[in-house]
């Protein structure tokens, strides 16, 4: 942080109101809210943060003048962060994380004038983008990953809370583990917590104990706990075959142990792509408000990580890759809800 | 004849209040000087300083000639000073040893070395007669024995001059006399002891010298031998006191209490009331005397509900009352002064207004409808602290900023006024000094003469035969007789009350 | 010079004076200008009406769950679990919100009452266990915040939704939302709530202060063997202590529950509302009136560090810094009496 | 699988999960022991989770691997530092205790995220690259049943926490210190007058549960979470809070309360492997450990008697 980044916060917002509403090109501003993650949670929000910056690069703009993020503390905070930023007359807001829709709802409700964008979650308002992920793409590709590196075939699947969109997750990657061989066995829990990592390592020792080999987690900070354990069984012994899948970007860097790496790869969720996307469309006039935007493996918005070259073999590179053709052009339809995994596995 | 202890023109103040003005007290090597003054006088505040709890203002404390500056109690014990305290000093967890060697523990390869303390113990306890068991808990023994180890941890740390503060207070006429013998033995070993108590016949009895202190200041020396009770007491006080309460004979009429095979347990589960049969009619005060720990307790207990009655029945004015609960029983027309009015008399975190109304708060015109009425309360409440004397900056203070002579005068006034049938007053007198312990005598007679029945329970033989119409003496849980003051010695009560006629008292 | 009265009220805002001090150094020291900050915390806390009226939408639960760790804590029990009885009647008021149709004086009223019931019961269950058995509250109210946190989680996901991750939002005829004050503050989400909540404070200081039964509740809590001897049902207050308090705490969950969000979500982790309220009650010297103020400063600060990332660059983690200090300073009131104590010594 | 397998996933988390409960829970019956309660726990667990994390990522490189085991000294130190602030407010400012533990609670997080942010620029750490890892006892693994139970694949810092639980029950119960410490917190006018200086007492005790819960957060954070952030420590702290009074203010008691928490935990983690429990509603297997608890204290465990002058400062010469 700055100590003069008042000042300068202060300037920008006194101006540009003196050049009238509508703004374009030069006088366009974007802001986002984070959820109670913060800003550096390595995850959406940082993402989120990063694809503002370098869509703030792209533009010349910089923190406080022309690109900010306000922190939201608990769920309270999101309403007054997305009306203090609509009141520094911000053209375009995020709502960062489905936890924001409600409040994204209604501020753009009370605040026609201003566009805003709802990241993970649907808000149907003409002045709304709504940006959603197919995580089940991707979580299905990290699936048939699983499946080809797992030698007891059994894989398993943490998740924080029971929820929609974790369960989103979780349908992709059953999916993805029975198109390749539907005898594997995917084992799920969850941790009832994004924050309890002491749930996720208890939860993937009895994982890796029973015999699972590679589990792909969900869960925020309950993650952590995972990795922990991971790396304990691969510490103690250097041949073992543990291995954790990340999500929503690479990691990567909370899989390194010793010289090698129990991260298989990592479902990533570019929410920076979309999110400079977005907002260069908006800028160019082109606001997909009242659309929802969905990113995917086409628009490089989901992808496998495969940073880990060592674990991810060339057959599984190259099985991935098959699928995700098949994905793209429609020949896989993948499931995104429980109900709908279950339909897919018995269609198998 | 040397002096060991000098306190020469102390002052101690304490915020708004001057405790010490200006005292001066000479102890002689192996006398037992006896300290006396009313309810917050300050002797208390000049034995702290003495052992070094509070720093004096002014004057010069000499022991032994040389001049000191007591800053703390380790000083204190250095210079074999040693303090029985008037609230005992004693970890309730802890065993007899534990207390005593707490702050110089004999040790071996850094734990407590716990066997050769208790071997201390045993040495100390043979040497001064001061009969503990060194491995009970403190909670589990009688208050005699509470004091013998306050004694012994005194004399474990070498004193050679041992301050009691008003020791007598909380004892049996038994363990009195057993303290009076052990003061005895350690003045042959050599020792000094200051003495504080409100008892003259106590001062009479051992002591050498006395020096009496009123608010604060000092009144003079005198030697015991050259002095009565009469001139200690207008010494003390500052003016004339008389001592046996003036009454008239009972006119007892219909039986107020009536209890029948009474049995009741204690929280152990063991029987403390067994098969016990008592009446006290109205008119009358019947004088409940014993050893404590023959279930006097539990037998106020189950009268006034806060104990379960096991079998038996306790009727008032004919009707049952057995097992109702204690607001039943006050209702029925009980009063009650407890024992222990720090833990059962007062809330001492309400102001003393309040408390004067705490069994009655939700009748009128205290409250209606549940709505209390504050000024009606401290109406009430002013007025009863007129009438008892209750001395307090104003109803509004709290209960715990009273003395307890204060204290003990504003429960009187309260469980008196409800106008009850029966008045249950269990040492009523405790650590008051002689003007409070007149006054109240008095109010107990007057209430006797209104036609109240009175349960008088006390430790003090010196109150049950002066107050009683009639003594009934309690021994192993049951009434063992019951006797006329004036048929009776306190001689021949002290047997009867150690569950004997035969036997010499002290044979227990 | 300073009368004992005077010395009461200015100790708590020589506290807060300190504890802002406190804050101006550590500014200071990591080289941001205090002013700015403390500029930036006033503009977000009352900068324009909006932010007033966030502003006291967040003193409204905080004042309810501070009287509810008040009045605990003045009939001598310690109520850590005002969170999960938050929870629990946040829950309780959404759920008759959705699942009755009625009219609004009919339906508003009865989802209230249903807060506080869920509230009381939650505090039901440690007050008998404490009452009959003597179990320390402590343990058993800390262990039904997490059983809040879970039932309330499951309950939102498979009952009262179906399967989604929050609840609908209530209808209008069970909406504690107001258009007048909204409007009145620019779309601020004050509610009617903060009526509710003064009203509270107003019933704790009556209970307590005005009637027997508060004449009773407080003797317990002073002493409870004297209470026994006078008469008084020591148990039953026990256990009424920990239901009325309960029933507060229940209140403030409604407060979120039809006031500020209008359904209740499946959580990652507890609200803070209930612990904060400890905070609020201790700072209020467990008084009504003193609950109330509390929660102002700390609604403020809380409501206020939002802002101060954004324009001074300032974490808002110095707020919780600075409310820690004032805490202590609070609780260490004899050094503060003490001090003035001398200053009237001398000025003598 | 069979039962000497789910005994051994269970046992495995139990006691990990238990480690940073027990070394807390023993520093706060010191505390509490000597009459000062510390609602602050959490706040000091807080702030030896962050200190042992920032120390660990910083000097990875001068000690190697014994980075761990210096980190947690390290994060004790700090932390038996920290909480003399406690001390101050309560022995000598003669706050009232509760409060000043909330103020501590506050603090050790706002202090440990605005340093994290001004240190690393961002919300949470890094991960650590060398945490404690696992290991097998020599010779003790090799024991049937036992081995595999209690000595394989283990914690060292989960023995260290036990064996200072026997260190703590030992020093309380054994030596003149802990003698006295007790008996400050029963009565410490007693202590007093028998040459006892009680406020040092408290701030020693104080210190302790400092240091204890240095120790006890720290563990957690290079076992379990390995960096940290706002969400490292959430109710550990008053976990261990929980197992103090549950344990009767005694330092075994405290470890037996916190391995069944973490038992407690662990079984209803396993549970949804087992076949019987696999149908039961997740949120029934997750509220368990804390049913059990209640369930526990109110079957069994009852009425437990506090440390007689608990929560009350010592003014001397006051009755
Ligand atoms: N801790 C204290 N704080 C303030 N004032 C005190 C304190 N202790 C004693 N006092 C004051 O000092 C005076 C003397 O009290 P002290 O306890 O010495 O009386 P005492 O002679 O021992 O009385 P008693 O016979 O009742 O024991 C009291 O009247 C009281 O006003
Ligand atoms: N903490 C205190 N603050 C102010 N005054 C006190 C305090 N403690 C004692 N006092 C004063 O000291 C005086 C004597 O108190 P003390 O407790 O010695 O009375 P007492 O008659 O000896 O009662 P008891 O027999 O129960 O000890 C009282 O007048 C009381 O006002
Ligand atoms: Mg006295
Ligand atoms: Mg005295």
């Amino acid at each position: 942080g700055s100590s003069d980044g008042g000042s300068e916060e202060a300037e920008g917002n006194g101006n540009d109101n003196s050049n009238g509403e509508e703004a374009a090109g030069d006088d366009f501003s974007v802001a986002m809210v984070t959820d109670v993650g913060g800003i550096d949670d390595k995850s959406f929000n940082q993402s989120a943060w990063e694809g503002l910056k370098a869509f703030g690069e792209e533009n010349g703009m910089e923190k406080g003048q022309g690109i900010d993020y306000a922190q939201s503390a608990s769920d309270a905070d999101y309403n007054t962060n997305l009306n203090r930023l609509v009141r520094s007359d911000y053209n375009l807001i995020y709502g960062i994380g489905f936890l924001l829709a409600p409040a994204i709802e209604e501020v753009a409700d009370q605040n026609p004038d201003t566009n805003f964008g709802i990241v993970d979650s649907v808000v149907e308002k003409d002045n709304v983008a709504s940006i959603v992920f197919k995580e089940h793409q991707g979580s299905f590709l990290v699936g048939v990953a699983a499946a080809m590196k797992t030698e007891s075939d059994k894989v398993g699947f943490i998740g924080g809370v029971d929820s929609d969109l974790i369960n989103k997750f979780e349908a992709g990657f059953r999916a993805g583990v029975k198109s390749v061989n539907k005898d594997i066995e995917v084992k799920v829990q969850y941790a009832g917590a994004f924050d309890a990592p002491d749930d996720g390592k208890a939860i993937a020792s009895n994982m890796y104990s029973q015999g699972i080999d590679v589990i792909y987690h969900a869960s925020g900070g309950t993650g952590n706990g995972v990795f922990a354990q991971a790396k304990d069984l691969k510490q103690n012994d250097a041949d073992r075959n543990v291995w954790v899948i990340g999500v929503d970007r690479d990691q990567h860097e909370e899989g390194q142990i010793n010289d090698t790496n129990v991260t298989l790869t990592s479902m990533v969720k570019r929410v920076d792509v979309a999110v400079q996307d977005v907002s260069t469309n908006a800028m160019n006039g082109e606001f997909p408000g009242g659309e929802v935007v969905e990113y995917g493996l086409e628009d490089d918005a989901i992808s496998v990580a495969t940073t880990n070259e060592e674990a991810m073999t060339d057959d599984i590179k190259t099985a991935v890759e098959d699928w995700k053709e098949k994905i793209v052009n429609g020949e896989v339809e993948v499931p995104s809800t429980i109900d709908e995994v279950k339909e897919f596995e018995d269609s198998l | 004849m040397s002096y060991v202890i000098e306190m020469l023109n102390i002052r101690k103040e304490f915020p708004g209040i001057v405790a010490n003005d200006n005292i001066t007290l000479q102890v002689k090597q192996g006398e037992i000087h006896a300290l006396l003054g009313e309810n917050g006088a300050g002797k208390s505040t000049l034995m702290n300083v003495l052992f070094g709890l509070y720093q004096p203002e002014k004057g010069e404390i000499k022991v032994r000639g040389e001049s000191v500056k007591i800053t703390d109690p380790n000083v204190a014990n250095r210079l074999g000073i040693g303090m029985v305290h008037q609230h005992f000093m004693l970890v309730d967890t802890f065993t007899v040893t534990e207390n005593i060697i707490l702050g110089s523990e004999p040790r071996k390869k850094g734990t407590v070395d716990i066997k050769k303390a208790e071997k201390e113990v045993e040495r100390l306890s043979q040497l001064y007669g001061l009969r503990v068991d060194p491995k009970a808990k403190i909670r589990d023994i009688s208050v005699g024995m509470q004091q013998r180890v306050e004694i012994l941890k005194t004399l474990y740390r070498g004193a050679e001059i041992l301050i009691f503060d008003e020791p007598t207070a909380v004892l049996t006429p038994q363990e009195i006399k057993e303290l009076i013998e052990i003061m005895r033995v350690l003045i042959r070993e050599g020792k000094s002891i200051i003495l504080i108590t409100h008892k003259l016949k106590e001062i009479m009895q051992v002591c050498d010298r006395c020096t009496v202190i009123r608010k604060g200041e000092g009144i003079g020396t005198v030697n015991v031998p050259d002095t009565n009770p009469n001139e200690l007491a207008s010494l003390m006080v500052g003016r004339e006191v008389t001592f046996s309460t003036e009454k008239q004979p009972a006119q007892p009429k219909e039986v107020t209490l009536a209890i029948q095979d009474l049995n009741v347990k204690d929280a152990r589960h063991v029987d403390m009331v067994k098969g016990l049969n008592l009446k006290v009619n109205a008119g009358e005060i019947v004088g409940l005397a014993g050893v404590d720990g023959n279930g006097q307790s539990e037998l106020i207990e189950a009268i006034t509900g806060l104990r379960k009655v096991d079998s038996g029945e306790v009727m008032l004015n004919g009707k049952s009352i057995t097992n109702l609960t204690p607001r039943k029983v006050t209702e029925a027309g009980i009063s009650h002064i407890p024992q222990d009015r720090h833990r059962f008399g007062l809330v001492l975190d309400f102001p003393i207004g309040e408390n004067m109304v705490l069994q009655t708060y939700h009748h009128e015109p205290f409250s209606k409808k549940g709505v209390l009425r504050y000024k009606e309360i401290y109406n009430k409440a002013k007025a009863l602290i007129e009438e008892y004397d209750v001395r307090t900056p104003s109803v509004y203070t709290k209960a715990r900023a009273l003395s307890g002579g204060n204290q003990q005068k504003a429960i009187i006034g309260r469980e008196v006024d409800r106008s009850p049938d029966l008045i249950i007053a269990a040492q009523p007198t405790r650590g008051l000094d002689v003007g409070a312990i007149e006054f109240i005598h008095k109010k107990l007679i007057e209430e006797r003469d209104k036609g109240r029945a009175v349960l008088l329970l006390s430790f003090e033989l010196d109150e049950i035969m002066n107050l009683s119409d009639r003594i009934a003496v309690m021994f192993g849980g049951s009434i063992v007789a019951e006797v006329k003051p004036e048929d009776t010695t306190e001689q021949e009560l002290g047997l009867l009350m150690a569950g004997s006629k035969q036997q010499k008292a002290g044979g227990q | 010079m300073f009368s004992n009265r005077l010395v009461n009220i200015l100790i708590p805002l020589i506290s807060v004076f300190l504890g802002l001090l406190v804050g101006a150094f550590i500014m200071l020291g990591f080289g941001y200008n205090p002013l700015t900050g403390y500029l930036s915390l006033w503009e977000g806390a009352f900068g324009d009406s909006y932010f007033f009226g966030e502003t006291l939408r967040q003193v409204t639960p905080y004042i309810l769950s501070g009287l509810a760790v008040a009045f605990a804590f003045r009939t001598g029990l310690f109520n850590i679990g005002v969170e999960g009885q938050v929870i629990m009647g946040w829950l309780a008021s959404v759920w008759v919100g959705l699942a009755i149709d009625a009219p609004m004086i009919i339906h508003l009223p009865l989802a209230i009452l249903a807060a506080a019931l869920a509230g009381a019961a939650w505090g039901f269950l440690p007050g008998l266990l404490k009452a009959k058995l003597g179990v320390h509250e402590v343990i058993v109210t800390i262990m039904m915040n997490y059983i809040a946190l879970y039932t309330s989680n499951a309950l939102v996901r498979n009952v009262i939704s179906d399967g989604q991750d929050r609840t609908e939002r209530i209808p209008e005829t069970a909406s504690l939302t107001s258009e007048w004050l909204a409007a009145l503050t620019q779309y601020s989400r004050l509610h009617y709530g903060l009526l509710i909540a003064l009203f509270a404070a107003a019933i704790m200081w009556f209970i307590l202060n005005q009637t027997t039964r508060g004449y009773e509740l407080r003797s317990v809590g002073f002493n409870q063997d004297a209470s026994r001897y006078a008469g008084m049902n020591v148990g039953r207050n026990i256990i009424l202590s920990m239901v009325i308090s309960g029933a507060f705490a229940g209140l403030a969950g409604a407060m979120e529950g039809i006031g500020t969000f209008g359904y209740q979500s499946v959580k990652g982790g507890f609200t803070n509302i209930g612990f904060d309220g400890i905070a609020v009650a201790l700072l209020g010297g467990n008084a009504a009136v003193g609950v109330v103020l509390a929660a102002i400063l700390f609604g403020t600060l809380k409501v206020g560090a939002l802002n101060m990332p954004t324009s001074a660059g300032v974490p808002t983690e110095l707020v919780d810094i600075v409310i820690a200090m004032i805490i202590f300073f609070v609780a260490s009131s004899y050094m503060i009496r003490w001090f003035l104590l001398k200053m009237k010594k001398e000025g003598k | 699988m069979g039962f000497l397998d789910i005994l051994q996933s269970i046992i495995g988390p139990a006691i990990f999960f238990s480690a940073p409960l027990i070394l807390t829970a023993i520093g706060g019956v010191f505390s509490e022991r000597s009459g000062v309660v510390n609602i602050g726990l959490e706040g000091l667990m807080v702030m030896g989770a962050f200190v042992g994390i920032v120390f660990n990522l910083t000097f990875i490189d001068t000690f190697g691997s014994w980075t761990p085991w210096v980190s947690i000294f390290v994060a004790m130190i700090i932390s038996a530092i920290f909480s003399i602030i406690h001390a101050i407010a309560s022995v000598t400012f003669r706050a009232d205790q509760v409060v000043s533990g909330v103020a501590i609670n506050f603090l050790a997080l706002g202090l440990g995220l605005f340093l994290t942010k001004q240190w690393y620029d961002k919300g949470q750490t890094d991960m650590v690259s060398r945490p404690f890892y696992t290991t097998d006892v020599p010779l003790l693994s090799d024991i049937p049943i036992i081995g595999p139970l209690f000595f394989s694949g283990m914690y060292l810092t989960s023995y260290v926490a036990i064996a200072l639980a026997f260190v703590g029950w030992y020093v309380l119960y054994k030596t003149p210190f802990g003698l006295r410490l007790r008996s400050v917190g029963e009565h410490p006018m007693a202590a007093d007058t028998n040459g006892i200086n009680v406020s040092r007492m408290r701030y020693v005790a104080v210190m302790i549960s400092g240091a204890m819960a240095g120790l006890g957060g720290s563990v957690f954070a290079l076992t379990i979470a390995l960096n940290f952030s706002h969400s490292t420590i959430v109710g550990q702290g008053f976990m261990s809070l929980a197992a103090v009074i549950f344990g009767k203010w005694h330092p075994l008691g405290a470890m037996g309360a916190a391995l069944f928490f973490g038992f407690a935990q662990s079984l209803s983690i396993i549970s949804s492997g087992v076949p019987l429990l696999q149908d039961v509603p997740q949120v029934f297997l997750l509220i368990a450990p804390y049913v059990l608890t209640i369930l526990a204290l109110a079957g069994v465990i009852g009425r437990a008697e506090a440390p007689k002058a608990i929560g009350t400062p010592y003014i001397k010469g006051s009755r």
